[in-house]
């Protein structure tokens, strides 16, 4: 049976070690704040100008000039601090963050990512996002592993306009985890979700991988 | 010293504002946007306006209101489209965009204040952002150059500021503010608060009044765009996590 | 979380020091500087040292000490010889020296911290910095391209820091210490006072926990280099003057 | 009568206009602050990372991290506030300060000067001074008109390395005080010092100027 939505953040959420600054992006990755491991203490950055992100605010606490880069309203925490967006992008660009987790249109198996644009379409901009693939550490995509019509997401190169070009170490679908590390150039398949089949997920990637 | 202070939006705008100018606007989404500067800027009648902030506004709110007028010829932005009328006249081929991932536009004003005309960076390498750039190799990686951005007038928003112009931005509506205050010809500010000189510790005044020409105190409404909050049923003990 | 905070020096610098290393040292003069790390860098041991820093120190204090000892290869600094040894190693040929602006030297350290590998500036134009630079023109005027910089260790002097690594710096001993805090490999702070998480308000917040991987309270001399006083005679009603 | 350094510096302030940033070099230009005219209100910034310098501290008020570029203690005012030394030069660099007045060893016709290095002596370093050459918006050098030998220091070209070029707008001796305008290439004779002939500057200047 296929990863749901929140399995998959909750697999991503595995890839947290303890200490680490991390960037989440919207959709599901924003799930992942909801399984940190216990005793993983990690501290969650928002590109517009924050660490250490708390939770949403109880109505009482709501404050306008207090939002995260999905512009909703938050809360601080005992560690939080606060920055201008140049320091903010300095942190991220400078490889200070260590693991972002972002959704994807598309990724390539040579680790591209497409996930702003699609032709056609009203285009509502690139936000952070091609900062955060070029410049943290490690960055994990989560997506589903085929689109609406049943074709692969991971592909030998990406159709849409990309967002950045050999940036991917990890990539997350329902169908199961492939990674690669430190220098290696092709996708491994690491685990299968439960009662999926490797024959299954072969037919559905159309990207070149590592199967064994 | 002449004074720094003015008595409103409209007074502060007085004598900055022409056609085809170019105007940085700081704030993140509604978060930290110069809502009265903004107005008055409408007010004044300024056309062909290049206007450069990192999102455009809501229908009706922030820069959307110099969207409906029609004021705005081109936006240099990173995040647009939670307004429809920016979305009619682009599609309708009415709008200019130019679009800047948001951490490059951040580091582009830093830059245009600090006197740097342009610097390199990773982000955008191999997507339509480098398309026409520069770009030079360093350690074997390849980075694109940007240049730096000024404007002929920066409207900020700040929490508290003094007469000579010192400001302390609030949490997270700091964001581009304190980048626009130093890439502007002329800065002009609106604060929450106007204290008298003295009050700040020196050691936490966010912009240096150096920055600043001319500060009004003004009510801001504070649109909130996305009301998110959890259910009170709920314990307050997380609060207490550090 | 396994805990930034280390009880000396010397265990702050456990396992990071090597020869012919690259360590950066905050501080101007011998203002702001982290002088417990200094001298548990010379104790170390390590050797062929390239030190970054604005000044040298002087004879028997701050980078003075690694000089004393010859640890150090090559300075990148912006000003020095207030250091008899600094002097007397130089014109022997002992010691490399790459003289940087200072500005030019503090927006290398912060592009090295941001990850930008190269920027323009005007400053050195025409001199004997600029030789051997690439040269870029923008609107018409000639700029020098500069380099960002990094180090394996950089040794920073904080007022306050908590047990986070969040820091505060006082007064003009901030100086060079929050950009080089940004740009080592490994970040190891010495701070006047350690506190609890939350003494600060985030609002006032000078180089967030991210960049700070150790952390010390330590005790520091802090020598004063020229004392310039007023008469006491004098009143004190200029204290007054905004 | 020639001027003394005193002088020289009563003139430079007269340069200081009101709400000016100022920055002041080492040496004669550190006078300067003693002879700012009544009613003009400027602020000093010390690029070592502060605005609003004040005075020499008393001797119970001294405090080691608070000095100024010449590392001597100081004291804050009101206004006061400290920053980095990045946002200091960024400052500096990004033509924030309106003038910088600074001592020289050397000036050319055409605007460059010489003021960090003399080869074959131990040399300290430019400390900021490049980069406040290069960056404010209007640049006053402060110097005797002629070294200990008598030989002039306004030059055709300047023959000591450069700090740098065509990049000063004024200058002030003890004999006079010589300007050009924005865009102009040469320097004019604008003032003499009380008693100064104008053919005692001819002789002494081997640059080439603007004598009327």
């Amino acid at each position: 049976m296929a990863w749901t939505r929140d399995d998959m953040a909750k697999r991503a959420a595995q890839e947290l070690k303890d200490g680490f600054y991390v960037n989440l992006g919207i959709g599901i990755p924003t799930l992942v704040a909801n399984h940190i491991p216990d005793g993983v203490d990690v501290t969650l950055q928002s590109e517009n100008g924050m660490l250490g992100m708390g939770p949403f605010p109880y109505p009482d606490e709501v404050d306008p000039d207090l939002i995260n880069a999905g512009k909703q309203t938050i809360t601080e925490l005992r560690r939080s601090s606060y920055f201008n967006s140049a320091e903010s992008f300095a942190m991220i660009r400078g490889g200070h963050i260590d693991i972002s987790i972002l959704g994807a249109m598309e990724i390539s198996q040579g680790g591209d990512i497409a996930n702003w644009m699609i032709p056609g379409k009203m285009v509502k901009g690139m936000g952070g996002a091609m900062d955060l693939v070029a410049g943290v550490k490690r960055c994990v995509a989560v997506m589903d592993h085929t689109n609406r019509a049943g074709k692969s997401k991971f592909l030998p190169e990406c159709t849409l306009p990309l967002t950045g070009r050999n940036c991917i170490d990890m990539v997350i679908t329902d169908l199961g985890v492939f990674s690669r590390g430190e220098g290696e150039t092709r996708f491994r398949v690491t685990e299968l979700a439960p009662g999926v089949e490797i024959d299954e997920v072969k037919a559905k990637t159309e990207a070149d991988l590592v199967w064994g | 010293m002449s004074s720094k202070v003015f008595k409103t939006a409209a007074e502060a705008l007085q004598g900055l504002t022409f056609d085809s100018m170019t105007v940085m606007s700081g704030g993140f989404g509604l978060c930290g946007i110069p809502e009265n500067l903004i107005a008055a800027l409408r007010d004044s009648g300024a056309q062909n306006i290049t206007a450069i902030s990192n999102n455009a506004g809501v229908d009706g709110f922030g820069l959307g209101l110099l969207l409906e007028t029609r004021q705005i010829k081109k936006m240099i932005s990173s995040y647009v489209g939670e307004n429809k009328e920016f979305e009619r006249q682009f599609l309708a081929g009415e709008l200019d965009l130019e679009f800047n991932p948001q951490g490059t536009l951040a580091e582009r004003i830093r830059a245009g204040g600090a006197g740097i005309p342009g610097f390199y960076t990773k982000t955008g390498v191999g997507t339509v952002i480098a398309e026409g750039k520069p770009t030079m190799e360093f350690d074997g990686e390849e980075y694109i150059m940007e240049t730096g951005l000024k404007a002929d007038v920066s409207l900020v928003k700040a929490w508290r500021g003094d007469t000579q112009g010192n400001l302390q931005f609030k949490k997270t509506a700091r964001n581009f503010n304190p980048m626009m205050a130093t890439a502007g010809k002329v800065t002009v500010v609106e604060v929450d608060e106007l204290v008298e000189v003295g009050s700040f510790d020196p050691n936490y005044i966010h912009t240096p009044g150096i920055y600043v020409q001319r500060i009004i105190e003004a009510k801001c409404e504070k649109r909130i765009e996305n009301m998110t909050t959890r259910d009170p049923g709920l314990g307050r003990g997380e609060r207490g996590s550090a």
